[in-house]
Parts: structure tokens; C-alpha cells; sequence
């Protein structure tokens, strides 16, 4: 049997081009919570401005525990949690303008609440009382796409609307959109990639690299660091360590803001890792070692904003307990607006299908109506 | 009966493939988010040469040549009507929408459902069909019963020029996403198009006509087969048969007021597509027909359409299409209850 | 009437999930060129478990962890299959197969009519199918009728584990391709299945079975509604009503024969899906039985299932699905004639 | 109004990765007929070698002109031409052993010539005889594929069919699959490339950029070299003179090898050029310059062969008259056969739509056999 191992690398002889370099991992904050600089991404933030960082990854991760224990209870019929991505959520949701837009997979509860969504809404998707539901133009930010890659397109479309809108420039707008290693083999994305680069559109590419799709690791979908991805497609591929928040904010500032210039797009491979479960349904211990996960924690995105945070001397024990007080309202919060959900009206379910009404559908809505009713006087009846 | 081939003038005579330009044209003149997209539509002005001069006009902004990908062409045409616009998309061939079929049925159609009606999609889908023009695979197929089978979609066919030119403004204008067929074989033929009215006075986008009235069978059909089924009615007339022809126009939501209407009156109705009959619409028509007409009915619903299999080669496709005879065949069969 | 329910042992009591895996290794172990090809199969044995220890078992050239791309998984099947593999495809959900759509519908089903029969692709694609597990969109869809009017391409639905053990080894078997619809909510049903018994025994793949023999009418259905039918004809003879229960297994090609016998003999049929009514294969067994039982029809065919809108959030699919009440409802209804 | 225009390039200063070289293009003949060579891809070729691939350029340049002249009569529907593409299809289709499999879009005569397949199945599939219909095994020449870009996956899958046959090694098997320019566009396309990146299939990527697809520019589909594609899934990419069929011999040569032996795929990039209209139905004056096609003509891949025969002195007169006759008769041969070729039986319509015949299409096979003798019938008692 001569099937080669995926991930071997073609002989040096045959490649008329020279080799891809040795990946690198922009850093600005190490897993010890020590301050690193880098030549091309300079960044001065305030103790005020890292302190509120350093909030947004507690409460996001909060809201994420809580969303756990929801759907433990069968509050939710599923959860995505985001463990272990805090920072490349947080660090680029932060990185973004309130007019630049955000398309999401089903996984940037960290991008919603820095864009100002209610985290309640995410729970009545996944509660199964809307598939989504908010208005995209309310925060600039796009519904959850679940169909894998799907959203890339949109965003690209958008960023081509940017163009035509003539809202390049300094004070310009750019779209962002999320997606994970999984979703680099789609065709949709690499179809994202190529009008991109061939319009020159204001997006950026945030690919979060959580090294699982599912039970498959990345070598199932690669057999080169992923943000090299770019380079076949004529645009500039970045790696950053998706665990730092820092550096996640400096890089996709940067993209972002060359979007926004017209210089085009960027990808942006946010090396991560996915702490916890697929989905709430999920059972990674089925196809993978605690080892890995163990070498993981060590790279946690919060401990070292806090270890860097208590040596640099810029918080104290009571802005610690303050924001973690701080998350068990918001976990208060979500949980009560989670069970007082009401399930939705089931001839809501003819709703908003089409911008005009279809005498078809009201027929249907008339004809469930009255189907429900017939119950209510049986039961009436008895 | 009345037909509408009758009294016209060749003054303001145009092409199907012309009377879609000038659609274009006056959607695009009346509102600058419109925008033309898709392979070839800009200098060349598309294979049908429906989008041409259109580039020349309005500029490469307006009139994109994209890459050729039909999932890029639908996806990145829903993030531009995210952004406000409205794009019309051209898929060149009815065989190459397939790649685009994903967007199409999980995005196109859902976003305003999934936002609750917050985002609306207005993008017209353009997809030449059909056969009957001697070409190889994949370019004469009839995939418009997959698209009215998806909840969230308009599913349109225009069948002549003036219907064209009104059609193809008014899915414009319609907030919903449009899947717009264009009977390809019928791109040359010609009738009396009004550029002068307005588009207001026209038929509304989901409401079927009734082309020739009749009393002993209904006809329904569209596309490439309402000028086939008018010339059937024609011809069926000097046999003593009257025949009322319905061009469905709208294939989702149908128009069954119309269609039921009819069938109550003459009693009989048989289903014309080039799609094959397995499957097709004309199943769809068959069921509801046969449920709301029927104490009217003397004779089953029947189907004249393609047969159950891939689109034969050109050279023999004459046999699989439905022609004059083959819908007379059925019509006579429907009178033999 | 006779119920499958009737006289079983737990000896030999299987999920459906557990069936078609012992389907599928049998498969395997039969044919050294089967192979498994899909999202998670490996491992993780698929999300349903499906695939669940096979590549352990078959190592990983024969139970394939693909790449995360659809038509990628059935476009290098293909391939696989012109190299003399015969590769079950898993497509993870219904609402996924859309990027494959392009590659089945264009080239998997035309591959052996483009060779003049020289090309035989004998690729299965399995897709759970349906709702019902509270799932969020895209999880619960009931694609069939698209692949129906293909010709082509073979479609088949397994309702209980026996079946799904017999025909998922028939359906690797057959040199056709195969889109193998499975009932994903019915996964965990239990019922015998004879592990020992060979396929070749078993019921062909395209022959519909009578799983309730009654005089009054006639129920057509499939996948996850077969439970449900059967129940409701158990339902119904307490009020002294006689269902005849049919499972349909192929919708395409249709058992016509099987069904037409059928309403002869009740005089009246009604057709149930979980996908939405407008557009489904209801409305073409509708048609069908409605031109070849006419004289024979008290009432027309009649039609549950889903209503013309994107499936709904999960807390009111119950609202969407049929269920017993709701197809009592329409038997009620065709009793109404 | 402020769209970029496409091709622009990203500023240096963005791009974390070397930026790509400036492209490299294989040549071992140059349009003046001049033997170049090349330290990578030595090329040896006996005298009658050369001159078997000069008949081939002449005989399949033939072909072409003669199903152009046909379409012209009406005897075909259309017909696609290569015109311009001679030496790209017969440099790499003399490269192939007879156990290696090609996949072919619609316009690959010349491979298909190389291959063994008798022209007039080509003609059969342009006139609507058939939709083609030849046993792709005969000759190990996969039927023609007009949807653009499906066929890499094919080709993707049967490569890793040879793998698991244990087909690899020295003497071992490979595929090649073409397409063109913008076909580069299409998600299968790239999900071909990660396809058999991914698993180190021994496929080759064979693109014949003709400059266009149908209107379409390059800029189009790419603001970089279509070569460097491969870069970003981590297999080699390689430009060659599509127009030289000595190199495109050598450099498919090799990369086949490599397959076979294991190392996995390569994308090659034949520059070349569609000198006709992209079909018979296609008008090219709407959309480029003469210029172009001009400038182009000096590249003739025909003509430096035929130079470089002649001044090598291995070839007299009476050669290139003896290619020229046999030319002349295998289109005289092509043309009989299509002329001759009858129209399919209306019944065959349902044939070979399953293994197994089933029973509505012999019901409906039926119906129609009685639908056309009712016409006999009619005409009979007439
Ligand atoms: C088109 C499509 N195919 C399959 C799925 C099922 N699915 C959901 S998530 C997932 C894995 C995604 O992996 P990745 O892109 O790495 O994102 P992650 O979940 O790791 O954030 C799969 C296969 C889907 N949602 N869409
Ligand atoms: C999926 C699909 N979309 C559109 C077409 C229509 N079409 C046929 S050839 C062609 C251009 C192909 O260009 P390229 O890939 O460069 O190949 P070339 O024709 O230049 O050899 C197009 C758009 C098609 N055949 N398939
Ligand atoms: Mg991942
Ligand atoms: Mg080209």
C-alpha cells in the first residue's frame, strides 16, 4: 500500500520556487505575561485600555461558561463555546470601527459583544427560538453563518459595495470575516480569495486556526502553515498568535486599516486553539490526547493579560474582583433573559419570508391557525 | 379567441435578447444601486448579448466581468446587496447554475428569514434555458422546478419580448430575491415591446395571462413553450377544439387563482415544460389542480414535457422536447376521459 | 393488519445508526474496494456514529477524513470510482450537500449516459436527512425531491434499521449512483435486524413494501415518516378506519406499480413528507396516481408535509413536521370527498 | 468613485513573506527555432522524435482547421478550437505513458490525438451526435468535460485510486488533468489543489493559459501569475512556454515522473495563447485588439519547429510535404466519417442512463416508439 502520509513535503529539486520560510508567529504579550515588541506592529495602549481588554476576555468567556450550563440544563440545544479563543476574538473585534461590518461563523461570541450585540440574542439561536434574528445594520455585524465558508462571499460583496460607495480612505470602511482552518478548503473561500484579489476589496480574512475541525486536525486540510494560503492568491498572509490579545488587536488594525486605504486584502491566520468540545454534542476525547490540550492551557489568552497586568502594576486585586463581579451579572443577566425566552409563536413561522405577502403562505398560516384552534376547542370541549 | 400575435405592428418590434437589454437599461438609468454582474456581461456583452453596451454605458463599476465562478457571482452579489445594492447576476448557461446552487438555497433564499426581515436581498438571479438551439451538454437544461421548491425564492419566467422588458424591471425593483429564466431559443424572436410605458401599468411579476381564451381545455405552460402552446391553440382551433392557453409566468408562488379559475371552466388542463415531467413543476400543478378542481375535472391532469432522462444530444433533441404535435397528442388524450 | 411492530425479540435489536454501520462494514469486508469517504468518518466515526470504529478497523486509505468541502468529497468519489472504487460518500447534514450539488447533479449523474454506458459510477452519497432534534438551521432539511428529478441518479430513504442494514449494502452493490437518504431522528430507533441473514434475500432497493395492509386508503410514505404513518394507521383502526401503510424506500425510480395497486384497491391516497408540500415528490406521485388511478379516485391525493417556508426555528418544527394528528388530519380530510 | 483597479499589487511593506519573483518561463525552442537549454529540464530527442512531434503539431493543427470548415458548413453545432495551444497539448500529451490517465476539458483535440482517440468521436460530441460516448479506458483519455473545472477533482480521485492501488514508483502511474486560464477561478479547482495536496495524490494541474476566457482578460481571474497558485497549497508551480513543445514536453515529462514516484503533485502553467474565438460562436473583435493576436503569431508553436528541423538539417522538403499530405488525408478522413455519421436512433435517447434498465424509462422509451410510428402510420395511409 503506497499511499504517502499527508503533510510530506515535495522535494526541494522540484520546487522552482524558492521554499515558504520557517512560519512566524507575530507576539506581543508571551504566555508569561511578558511584553514582546515587534518591528512592523508597534502598540501603545493605556492601563485603562488594557484593562478593558483584559474585561472583555472575562466577560466573553463568562458568557461562554454560562451558555455551557445552559444547554447542560436544556436551556439551549446546543452551544459553540469559544474556550481558548478569547484573544483573537477580543483582539480583533476590538481592532475594528463602528462602521466597518463583521460577517461571523457561529463561533465570535468575543466579536458580538464587542460589537455591542446582546448575548441574548446569540441564545435564541441557539435555543431554537430564531435563527438568528438581529439586524445586521444595528452593530455591524452580520448574521451567524453556518454553512461553512459561505460568509466569505458576503463579506468580499460587501467590501465591493465599500468601493462603489467611494468610502476608501483614511476615514474609510472595511469588512472583516471570520473563519476557521476547516472552512480554507471550502471552494467558497478560496473563490472569496481570488475576487478579493482581483478587485482589490477592502476585507480582511481572519481565519481562526484552533487547529480542529471537528475530529479532524489541520492536516487534513493543509500541509503548509495556513497563512500561506495568501501567497497563491497574490495578497499578504500574516500569523499571529491568536492567544495573544495584543498582538491580535495591533494585526488587525494594521490589515484593517490598509483595507480601509485601498491597499486590499490581508489573511490573517490566528493560531489558537479550540479548549473545549466542537459543539455542546461533541466529544473530542474520541479523537484527541489531553496532551495537546494540556500544552494548551499553558498558552492561556486571559492569565497573561492578568500576569502582565499585576506585574506591569496597572491593576490591583479589586479591579480583578470587580470585573469578575462583573461577569456573574452579565451571567445572572443572559441566564434570566435565556429563561424567560418565550418559544416563538408557531405562525411566526410564515413570517418574514418574503418582503411582500404571499397569498400561497397565507393560506398555510390560516390553515395552521385553524388546525391549533381545533385542539383548543377539543380541549375546550371537554 | 383571441391571440396576441394579433394585430401588431413591426414598428417597435424587438428581440427578447433586446427587449432584456432595454429592461436593463431603464433599471439601471432609474436607479444607480443597480448593478449587472457575471461572466462575459461587460465587453462582450454577454453570449445572448442581453447585457450589451450595457458596460460601455455605466461603467466597469456597474457592469462587472467577474471571475468565473457562478458560487462567487451569487455570494459576493448578496454581500453587495448587503451593502445596499441590487445586483443582477447572469448565469451564462441554465447548466452552469449548479456551482452556484449552495448561495442560491442556503443564503439567497434564507437571509430574510434568518434575520427576521431585517435584511432583505434583492438580487435577481438571470438564467437562460431550455434547449432546442442544437448545443452541447449542459447548455438546454430546465432546473426551475429545484429553485420553486425552496421557500424564500421568486421563481419567474418571461416568455416574450414585451414581457420580458416589463418582467425583468419589475424583479428588479421586487425586494425578495428573483430567479429570473429566460427562454434562450426565443432570445430572436420578436414582438411589439412599449419602451414608452411605464412598467407600472404592467401585469404584476406573480400573476399568470391568459394568452388565448378557450373552453375545453386549459393549457398551461411558460418560457419557450407559450409561443408553442399559442400556436397548439391555433392549430386545435381549426380541429373545433378550444383551447385556453395560460402563461404561468410566475412558477413561485403560482398564480392557482388564475389556474384553478380556468380549469373549473373547461374542465380539463394539461401541463406544458421542456423540464422533464419526473419532477418537474407540472407534478406540482397536477396535485393542487387535482385537489381544488376536483368535482370539475373530466379528465386527469396531464403532463407534456421531457422525458426521465439527461438531455439527449442535440441531434435527437427534437424528440425529447415537446413540439405542436406532441401537446396536440396530449390535448387529444385529455379528451379521450 | 400486520404491523412490522409485531412479535420481535430483543435479541438482535439494533439502532438504525448501529445497522447501517454493520451495513457498511459488511460492505467492506465483502469488497475490498468500498471505501468511506467523508467530514469526521474516521475517528470520530462520524457524528452519528455511523462509521463509528470502521477505519480503525479498515485503516485510513479505506475510511477517508476528507478535507472540510463537499464537492470535493463527491468530485475525487467520482474519480475514486473511475479508478473501479466503489466510495460511500457521508455528507455530515442534508442542508450541506448543496456545494456537491453541482458534482452530482452534472457529473455523477451523467457520467454513464455522457460514455454511452462505457462509465458506471457506483458512488453512494449518504445524507442524514430531516428534523425533529431540536437542531439549528441547516440540520433539518429534507432535500429529496432536488435529487428525484435527476435523472440518473437512483434515490433511496431507509425508515427502520433492518431496512437500513439491507439496503445500504444493495445500494453499495448497485452500479449506479446512489443518494441514500437516512432518517436522521430515527437513528436510535431499535428493531431486529438479521446480522446473519444475506442481502440477497432482502426486498430489492426499488421495490416500495407494504407495511400495513388496509381497504380505506391508501398512505404513502418514507424516512422518518414511516414510524409516524405506521402509528397513525394503528391510530385509525381504533376509529375503524383502514390505512394501508406503504413505505416508499425508492423515490426514484418509483415502485408505481406497488403504489397504483394500492389506491385501486382504497380509492383513496395520501402522501406524507417532512420536506415542504410545494415542490416535493408529493406532488409527483399526486400526479401519477391521479392520471393512472382516475377512475378509481373517491378523493384527491391529498399532501402533509411541510409547510412552504424555510424550515423553522426548532422550538416550533413540531409545528412544521407532520405528526400523527396531522396526517389523521388529512386522512380525515380525504374521507371528506 | 474609488474602485481600484484590478492587478494592483499590495504595498511591499504589507506583505510578511517575500514577495514572488518575477516569473520565470521554461523555453527549450524559441520562436525563432533556436534550441535553448534549461539546467533543470535536460531534453534529449532523437531526430525522428522531433519529427514525430512536428506531424503530431501538423495533424492535430489539421483536425482543428477541419472541424472549423465543418461547423462552418453546418455539419457541426459548434466546435472549440485550439488554434494557438498545438504544442501545450502535444508537448504534454507525448509526455504520458500509456498507463497514465488524462482528464480533458472540451478542447483538448491535440491530447486526444496523442492518446490514441480516433477524431472523430471528438466530432460526434460537436455535431450532437453524442455527448461524447468513448470508453475513457481505451485509451486512457477520460471523456471531454465542459463544466469548467469539475474535471480536476476526477482527476484528483482517480490519483488517489493509484495511490491506493499501489500503482506508485518508477514505473508507477500517473494523472494529469487540464484546464484553462479561468477555470483557476472555480472552488473545485482549488479544492482539487488541496485535495491533492492534502493527500500527495500524483496528479498534475496542467493549465493552458490562453490569455482568455471567452471576453474574459487574465486580470480577471488573477492580479498575480497563475503558477504561483500552487504556492499557497504548498506544491510547485511552474510556468513553461506553452508555446514550445519541446519545453512542455520535458517540464510534464518530469513532473509526471515526480507523481509516479510518489512526490506528489505539481501545477503547471503553459503560456500560451487562443489565436481563434474562444468557439465557433464566439466574435473576438468585440472584446481584444489584433494587436495581440499579432503579436502572438510570431510565436507560432508549429513554425520554430519547423525552423529548427530545418536549419538543424533534420528534415528536407520532402518531410514537410509528407506530413503536409497526411494531413490532407486524415482531414479528408474526418470529414467522410462525419458526414457519414447518422443521426442517433430518437429510441437510444434512454439508454445507458442506468445499469439496470428500469421501468418508467421503458415505459416512456415505449410511448415514444409509439408516438413516432403513429407518424409512420399517418404518412402510410396517406
Ligand atoms: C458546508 C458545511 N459542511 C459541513 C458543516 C458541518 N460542520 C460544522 S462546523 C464544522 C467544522 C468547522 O471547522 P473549522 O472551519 O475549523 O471551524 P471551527 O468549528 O473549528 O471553529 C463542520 C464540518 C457545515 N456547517 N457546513
Ligand atoms: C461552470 C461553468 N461556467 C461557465 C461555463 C461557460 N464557459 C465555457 S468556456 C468558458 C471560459 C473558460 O475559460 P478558460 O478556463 O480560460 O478555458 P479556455 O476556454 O480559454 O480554454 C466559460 C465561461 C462553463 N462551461 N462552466
Ligand atoms: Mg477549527
Ligand atoms: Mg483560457
Amino acid at each position: 500500500m503506497a499511499v504517502k502520509a499527508a503533510g510530506q513535503a515535495a522535494s526541494p529539486s522540484r520546487s522552482h520556487d524558492e521554499p515558504p520560510p520557517t512560519p512566524q508567529l507575530i507576539q506581543l504579550l508571551t504566555p508569561e505575561g511578558e511584553r514582546a515588541e515587534h518591528p512592523d506592529y508597534p502598540l501603545d495602549l493605556t492601563p485603562d485600555e488594557i484593562k478593558a481588554l483584559y474585561r472583555d476576555l472575562i466577560l466573553v468567556r463568562r458568557i461562554d461558561f454560562e451558555a455551557i450550563a445552559l444547554q447542560r440544563q436544556g436551556e439551549l440545544g446546543i452551544w459553540a463555546s469559544l474556550l481558548g479563543q478569547e484573544a483573537a476574538q477580543v483582539g480583533s473585534g476590538r481592532a475594528l470601527g463602528p462602521r466597518d461590518m463583521a460577517f461571523p461563523t457561529y463561533r465570535e461570541h468575543g466579536v458580538a459583544w464587542c460589537r455591542g450585540l446582546d448575548p441574548a440574542k446569540l441564545l435564541e439561536l441557539f435555543r431554537g427560538v430564531s435563527h438568528g434574528g438581529w439586524d445586521p445594520k444595528a452593530h455591524n455585524f452580520h448574521l451567524y453563518t453556518i454553512v461553512i465558508g459561505a460568509q466569505t462571499l458576503h463579506a468580499t460583496g460587501y467590501a465591493m459595495g465599500i468601493q462603489r460607495d467611494g468610502a476608501l480612505g483614511e476615514d474609510g470602511e472595511a469588512a472583516i470575516v471570520y473563519f476557521g482552518d476547516g472552512a480554507t478548503s471550502q471552494g467558497d473561500v478560496n473563490e472569496a480569495f481570488i475576487w478579493a484579489s482581483v478587485t482589490n476589496a477592502p476585507v480582511v480574512f481572519f481565519c481562526q486556526n484552533n487547529q480542529w475541525a471537528i475530529s479532524e486536525p489541520l492536516d487534513r486540510q493543509t500541509r503548509i502553515p495556513l497563512y500561506h494560503r495568501a501567497r497563491g492568491f497574490g495578497f499578504p498572509g500574516i500569523r499571529v498568535d491568536g492567544n495573544d490579545v495584543f498582538a491580535c488587536l495591533a494585526v488587525t488594525r494594521q490589515a484593517m486599516q490598509a483595507a480601509r486605504e485601498g491597499q486590499g486584502p490581508t489573511l490573517i491566520e490566528a493560531f489558537t486553539y479550540r479548549m473545549g468540545a466542537h459543539t455542546t454534542t461533541d466529544d473530542p476525547t474520541r479523537y484527541r490526547l489531553s496532551a495537546e490540550l494540556e500544552s494548551w492551557k499553558l498558552k492561556d489568552p486571559i492569565e497573561r493579560v492578568k500576569q502582565y497586568l499585576i506585574r506591569s502594576g496597572m491593576a490591583q486585586e479589586s479591579f480583578f474582583t470587580g470585573v469578575s463581579a462583573e461577569a456573574d451579572e452579565v451571567g445572572i443577566r443572559i441566564r434570566k433573559a435565556c429563561l424567560e425566552m418565550p418559544d416563538p409563536d408557531p405562525l411566526s413561522m410564515f413570517d418574514h419570508i418574503y418582503a411582500e405577502p404571499s397569498g400561497l403562505l397565507e393560506e398555510e398560516r390560516a390553515q395552521l391557525a385553524a388546525y391549533l384552534s381545533s385542539f383548543v376547542s377539543e380541549e375546550a370541549a371537554r | 379567441m383571441t391571440s396576441p400575435a394579433a394585430g401588431k405592428q413591426n414598428a417597435g418590434k424587438l428581440t427578447l435578447s433586446r427587449a432584456l437589454n432595454e429592461g436593463l437599461r431603464k433599471a439601471m438609468e432609474n436607479d444607480p444601486k443597480v448593478l449587472v454582474m457575471g461572466e462575459d456581461v461587460g465587453r462582450l456583452g454577454g453570449v445572448f448579448r442581453v447585457t450589451d453596451g450595457l458596460q460601455k454605458d455605466f461603467g466597469e463599476d456597474r457592469v462587472i466581468d467577474t471571475p468565473l465562478a457562478e458560487s462567487g457571482i451569487v455570494g459576493t452579489a448578496i454581500g453587495l446587496a448587503l451593502r445596499g445594492y441590487r445586483p443582477v447576476c447572469e448565469i451564462q448557461f441554465d447548466g452552469f447554475v449548479f456551482p452556484a446552487f449552495d448561495q442560491i438555497v442556503s443564503q439567497l433564499a434564507k437571509m430574510s428569514y434568518r434575520s427576521a426581515g431585517h435584511v432583505r436581498l434583492p438580487v435577481v438571479v438571470r438564467i437562460p434555458f431550455g434547449g432546442g438551439i442544437g448545443a452541447v451538454e449542459h447548455h438546454s437544461e430546465s432546473p426551475e422546478a429545484l429553485f420553486a421548491h425552496i421557500a424564500g425564492l421568486r421563481v419567474v419566467a418571461c416568455g416574450d419580448p414585451a414581457d420580458g422588458y416589463a418582467m425583468i424591471q419589475q424583479a428588479i425593483s421586487c425586494d425578495d430575491p428573483v430567479i429570473f429564466f429566460e427562454p434562450k431559443r426565443r432570445y430572436w424572436d420578436k414582438t411589439d415591446v412599449d419602451l414608452a410605458g411605464g412598467v407600472a401599468a404592467a401585469l404584476p411579476i406573480d400573476t399568470a395571462r391568459t394568452l388565448v381564451t378557450g373552453t375545453d381545455v386549459t393549457l398551461l405552460c411558460y418560457g419557450p413553450m407559450v409561443r408553442t402552446c399559442v400556436e397548439a391553440a391555433v392549430a386545435a382551433q381549426e380541429e373545433g377544439k378550444s383551447i385556453e392557453v395560460i402563461d404561468l409566468r410566475s412558477l413561485s408562488p403560482l398564480d392557482t387563482e388564475t389556474i384553478f379559475a380556468s380549469v373549473r371552466k373547461t374542465g380539463r388542463c394539461v401541463v406544458v415544460h421542456e423540464a422533464a415531467v419526473t419532477g418537474g413543476i407540472g407534478g406540482e400543478i397536477a396535485a393542487r389542480v387535482s385537489q381544488e378542481c376536483f368535482y370539475h375535472l373530466e379528465a386527469p391532469v396531464l403532463r407534456a414535457g421531457g422525458y426521465t432522462t439527461p438531455y439527449p444530444p442535440s441531434r435527437i433533441e427534437d424528440h425529447y422536447l415537446p413540439d405542436l404535435d406532441r401537446v396536440l397528442d396530449v390535448v387529444d388524450r385529455a379528451f379521450g376521459y
